[in-house]
């Protein structure tokens, strides 16, 4: 079977700006693999590279070696199967929370009816029926990080790409989020490559967690199967013994890298 | 020649088309040094119109302007009082071209009611002349649409693109178009004739005048100038066309020498002999402005004595034979 | 928050009748040249008169129209063109040197072939505007497409935006305010270019009016027509207001609003 | 994304020679009358004879100086009072309707004034051309300081900065794009500025070579005149866009260089 | 003793844009001090109004009602003995990740070679000595948000504002900088008002935690005390069972306020 995304040898250097100035080498060899239906996240230190491997999966940026693979077929130029909520905000500023939602729904020539229907159902769905007329700056950062999902969700991607999509919640706000996340993934069996620095969601989420190494030459340096069963309710399953072992394992691998990095940067 | 050193020797003297025959004995006396052998210093400053080049003598940044001699009898129903010291031109010049296509049905000066008429400016010399022509046919100034079309290139495009019916052109423009086969001349004050049937026995056209308090202040100045004109307009009256068109400046050919030295021939018997202005021509001049200029109809009786002087002249002719 | 600045307009009006008091003052005192800069109360009789007998109405009707030509022509071109090369960049490089030296082109010395091209009509002097409005926009346009978030425009292409789809939903709406900015300098030009081609060769226009009065000195009808074209401008960049308030109603308050 | 684009200038020497194989073309067929179209073999003559005989260069010099003169005026009042108005809500709701009005006024029509208050020298053509100059920085300075992100300049006041740190540095180089945006247009108008100046009154410069030919049908020297212009206004031009790259070269790459 | 920051019965409403839509009164009558010295942690659902509460102490928003008070002087304009960092990216992006830091330094009229010396240490601080030179939009998410934090505490204001300061974060590198914070805070007692999502961090850190009702009308409904001894290590300190103890009596409060927040908005 092939992968929905192939990382074959990637590497990614960042020319320097400046004269004399050395390039940054952000990610190096780096093969990874998100079969049909998975859920993968990767987690690693900050800045080591995870949302340049994203940028590269959504075919935004180019690899300076290697190959990107989407459902077999190398990638070239933008990845049309994929979904991405990015890191940053992304909204755009001149539409409402509720036309930002149906934006998607309307590049795809959906009537305006169905799609404001559609997207009013989703901004219930992350709570935000009340501020459906708000622009972005009228948001919190929570809530724009909830509109940036219910925006990526709605057109229903076969491949989602989620750069720390729950960083911005709070810890109940987030679980709601998570299981609704799991359910949309369930019930197609979408596949999902899924950034977050928060090892717990990382288990909690995945069929399997990849830690990359600091940068630079970033590469993974472990991939860990979850085989938790499903379906799960990421609150309950925090608490059981496997789930702790898992924990266990990969932070083991985790904390290393993170403390390399920085004592790395620091001297 | 050196009576007196001029009070002020830099000058700056106006012009509305420096190229243009109309003003030529202003080149010759700056092209053959009669300026400096006065002991000025003078910087001529073209501009696209003779009324800008008036505006610039009123708001004090030109010293002398070479143009039309209406304008002082225009002025001074307006009480600015601006006086002629020297005349370059006699006659004015102008002619009115009708575009071939027209020409045939054109049997007189009445059929111009109607027409579109190209002008340097609204306001200039050229619409002068054409409210003249209109005003001794009888009609109302405004019976022919006149349009600005400028002095060069934009007045012989306007004829060729149809734009305008007929033209008020003086020259280079008349004799481009009159050989390029582009008008028919029906009217022709370059020629006696017309000259005097529509504007009377004397006239006075292109003349160097400037404000009253300068020629006050300065007469020494003013003298020095006039010499210099003065002698201008005796060297032309000795030279041929041709010798004339050889002290020109490369640039007033235009790139057409022969045509230059055609047009620079018809107007040869325009330019002034001496310089000097008559009480009949200042009369004649305002006749005409009176039967259409309206500020010069409301002015009623003007002091056309103090529209010129003929005392620089005079004296400058005295020492140039 | 929510305090409104102080009522400006009673200010305006004061600082206008004290504008017009001084240029009274000044002339009527011959400080100031009446004979440049004219009177202003006959100033404000010929404009009274020339709308009373209606006399106005054919000239200015033609700068109008040759204006508003001019202004909706130059924008439209300018946005164009400048969405176009700002998103070609090969055509762009290419293009470059030849916009610059356009836009350098003293173009006021063309006016002989614009009338051979488009004749002493109309046409020539919106040619002339067309010309000054143009670049104005292109910059502006061309720039503020550079100026597009990377980020919201890669969010648009992921989620399916073709380049149509682009232009119309992020490209124009983020170019917005680059637009309008141009447009404002731009309301000004248009006027500028009709005038200033009528003033170059025509038969009718406020252009003309000017031109003629200046050839016969007639300097307060000079300023008369100036006013009435300055009138009409202030209501043309009030209607290009007007449409930027609505089209912008998105944007968090300006700072000058804050402040 | 190291992919360079391809040389272009080959291309643009292609592009420059055909336009002027074009141009020859149809004149010497007489497609379009090389009276108004000129003869291209000619001008480019006449272009080396001012050169080769350096008569070219006193009057070159009074356009150039004129041009500068204008354009680092205009830019210079057209920064200052955009960020003094930008930055001052009261005076500028105040101030705005007589912006708007000076910046509608057909300005070519006051050159009269202008030779009264600055002479026919060098004076009045840089004061034309400020005018020209001075509206468009404005318009853009003034936007583009409206434009700054409010979250980065609240926490430069958070840092401590005080109203001229602000402006030093939030404001200013918050505003850099849109000042050079607007400098691109500036330089063709600082250049028309100054030989429209000329072309109304002077006694020397290119505009006054230009104003000359014309009179005399001389259509070769108008050409030539404009393209000696236009070479000069592309150094300028040139000029701005090194200085513009310098002063932004902490942008992230434009979409144009990423595409 | 006067507080640090006093918040007096104030509320904020946000007017509706649009003609006819409905204010918003994000904040009402909140009444909620910070003493000399003291770190107090606010915590509440996302979109609550925590954001809104640190802009008034900041003084970039004046309160629609009531008074905020710094060290007993009414608040009127910018809080000059603030500083505040920002939730949003709020880098200035013509100045590289140095530049920014030592930003504030510069305003005070620190000479260059002092400020770059000062700068390249709190750079390394935050692990971030390889990237002085690169421009804000060469960083990754976590990166600038540790230059941010460079950036604010490099001048040492007497009040600090943090707004999530630590949620684009690996935990690894979050407890460095938290750890990082608690020194220099306790090094010479300035008085911290921090926001978080994150109850334990709220908990590790703090002198008192106060939790936010739901909006709208968000106010405190409750604060807790923090007795755990200083100084804490904030790994070390989650483990205790004093900790589980406070963490738990929080939680059951705030859970209900996140899913009373939910149920409200999705209805
Ligand atoms: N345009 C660029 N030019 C130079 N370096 C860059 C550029 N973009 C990213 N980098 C560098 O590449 C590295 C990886 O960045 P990336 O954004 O992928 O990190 P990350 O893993 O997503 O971090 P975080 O968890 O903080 O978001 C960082 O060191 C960053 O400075
Ligand atoms: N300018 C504004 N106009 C209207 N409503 C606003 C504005 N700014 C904020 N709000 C509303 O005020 C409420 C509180 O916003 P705030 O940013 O303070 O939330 P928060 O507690 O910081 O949330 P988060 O944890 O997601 O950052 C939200 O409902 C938001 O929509
Ligand atoms: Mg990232
Ligand atoms: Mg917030």
């Amino acid at each position: 079977m092939t992968a929905a995304i192939e990382f074959d040898q990637v590497s990614v250097v960042f020319p320097a700006r400046e004269r004399g100035g050395a390039p940054w080498r952000a990610i190096a060899h780096t093969s990874l693999s998100v079969e049909v239906g998975e859920f993968v996240s990767v987690v690693g230190p900050t800045g080591c590279g995870k949302s340049t491997l994203l940028n590269l999966a959504a075919g935004l940026l180019a690899p300076s070696a290697g190959t990107v693979r989407v459902f077999g077929q190398p990638l070239i130029g933008i990845n049309r199967r994929a979904g991405y909520m990015f890191q940053t905000d992304a909204l755009l500023p001149w539409r409402t929370a509720l036309d930002n939602v149906t934006f998607g729904l309307e590049l795809r020539g959906v009537p305006r009816t169905e799609a404001n229907e559609r997207g009013r159902y989703w901004l219930a769905k992350v709570g935000l029926a009340h501020a459906a007329e708000r622009y972005p700056h009228q948001l919190s950062g929570g809530m724009k990080k909830r509109v940036a999902m219910a925006q990526t969700l709605i057109v229903e991607p076969d491949i989602l790409l989620m750069d720390e999509p729950f960083s911005a919640l709070d810890v109940q706000t987030r679980q709601l989020m998570e299981n609704e996340l799991l359910a949309l993934w369930q019930a197609e069996r979408r596949s999902v490559l899924f950034i977050t620095h928060d090892l717990e969601e990382a288990i909690a989420l995945s069929d399997r967690v990849v830690v990359l190494s600091a940068g630079p030459d970033t590469h993974p340096i472990g991939e860990f199967p979850i085989d938790l069963a499903r379906p799960r309710d990421v609150a309950e399953i925090r608490l059981t013994p496997e789930f702790l072992g898992i924990h266990e394992r990969i932070w083991a691998v985790l904390r290393d890298e993170v403390l390399k990095g920085y004592v790395q940067t620091t001297t | 020649l050196h009576a007196a050193p001029p009070e002020k020797s830099k000058l700056t003297i106006a012009v509305g088309g420096k190229p243009l025959f109309y003003y030529l004995p202003l080149s010759v006396a700056e092209r053959q040094g009669y300026f400096k052998d006065e002991g000025l210093d003078v910087t001529i400053t073209d501009f696209p119109g003779g009324s800008k080049a008036l505006q610039s003598l009123i708001g004090g940044s030109a010293d002398f302007v070479s143009g039309a001699y209406e304008h002082t009898i225009a002025l001074q129903a307006k009480n600015q009082f601006i006086r002629s010291v020297v005349v370059q031109g006699r006659y004015a010049g102008i002619a009115l071209g009708i575009r071939k296509d027209k020409a045939a049905n054109f049997r007189s000066m009445k059929d111009l009611q109607g027409m579109k008429v190209g002008v340097s400016a609204p306001g200039s010399s050229t619409h002068i002349f054409l409210k003249a022509l209109l005003a001794r046919e009888g009609l109302p100034p405004d019976a022919a649409a006149a349009i600005g079309v400028g002095t060069g290139s934009s007045a012989v495009a306007a004829v060729r693109s149809g734009n305008v019916d007929a033209v008020a052109s003086l020259d280079p423009v008349t004799t481009q178009l009159e050989t390029a086969g582009d008008v028919t001349v029906v009217y022709d004050t370059r020629k006696e004739s017309d000259q005097r049937a529509l504007y009377g026995d004397d006239y006075a056209a292109a003349v160097i005048y400037t404000t009253e308090a300068f020629i006050e202040q300065n007469p020494q100045t003013v003298q020095a100038v006039v010499n210099a004109m003065v002698r201008a307009l005796r060297w032309i009256q000795q030279a041929t066309p041709d010798q004339i068109a050889d002290i020109m400046p490369k640039e007033y050919y235009g790139g057409n020498e022969a045509l230059y030295r055609q047009a620079l021939a018809k107007n040869y018997a325009s330019f002034s002999p001496d310089g000097r202005m008559t009480l009949a021509a200042a009369q004649n001049v305002h006749k005409v402005l009176a039967t259409f200029d309206p500020a010069v109809q409301q002015a009623g009786k003007l002091d056309l004595e103090r529209t010129f002087t003929n005392r620089f002249v005079d004296a400058a002719l005295k020492k140039i034979p | 928050m929510s305090k409104r600045p102080p009522k400006l307009w009673p200010w305006q009006v004061a600082l206008a009748l004290f504008v017009f008091a001084a240029w009274w003052g000044l002339t009527a005192t011959h400080i100031l040249s009446p004979f440049f800069f004219g009177e202003p109360l006959v100033v404000l009789q010929r404009i009274v008169q020339w709308f009373a007998s209606g006399s106005i109405w054919p000239h200015l009707g033609v700068t109008l129209l040759e204006t508003l030509l001019a202004f909706v022509l130059g924008t439209v071109l300018g946005v164009a063109i400048g969405l176009w090369l700002a998103l070609a960049p090969v055509a762009s490089a290419l293009a470059d040197p030849y916009i610059k030296a356009a836009n350098a082109m003293p173009r006021v010395i063309l006016a002989p072939i614009f009338s051979v091209w488009f004749g002493l009509g109309i046409a020539s002097k919106v040619a002339l505007g067309v010309t000054l409005v143009f670049f104005i926009v292109f910059f502006n346009v061309y720039q503020g497409i550079r100026e597009v978030s990377p980020v919201i425009l890669a969010n648009a292409r992921m989620l399916g935006a073709n380049r149509r789809q682009l232009l119309r939903h992020i490209y124009l709406p983020s170019a917005t305010a680059w637009v309008f900015s141009s447009l404002h300098t731009s309301v000004g030009m248009a006027f500028v270019g009709a005038v200033v081609g009528e003033y170059l060769g025509s038969a009718k226009g406020v252009g003309y009016l000017i031109l003629q009065a200046e050839g016969t000195f007639d300097i307060n009808s000079v300023f008369a027509g100036i006013l009435v074209l300055t009138a009409f401008a202030l209501l043309l960049d009030a209607l290009v207001t007007l449409t930027e308030r609505r089209l912008l109603k998105w944007r968090p308050p300006t700072i000058a609003e804050t402040l």
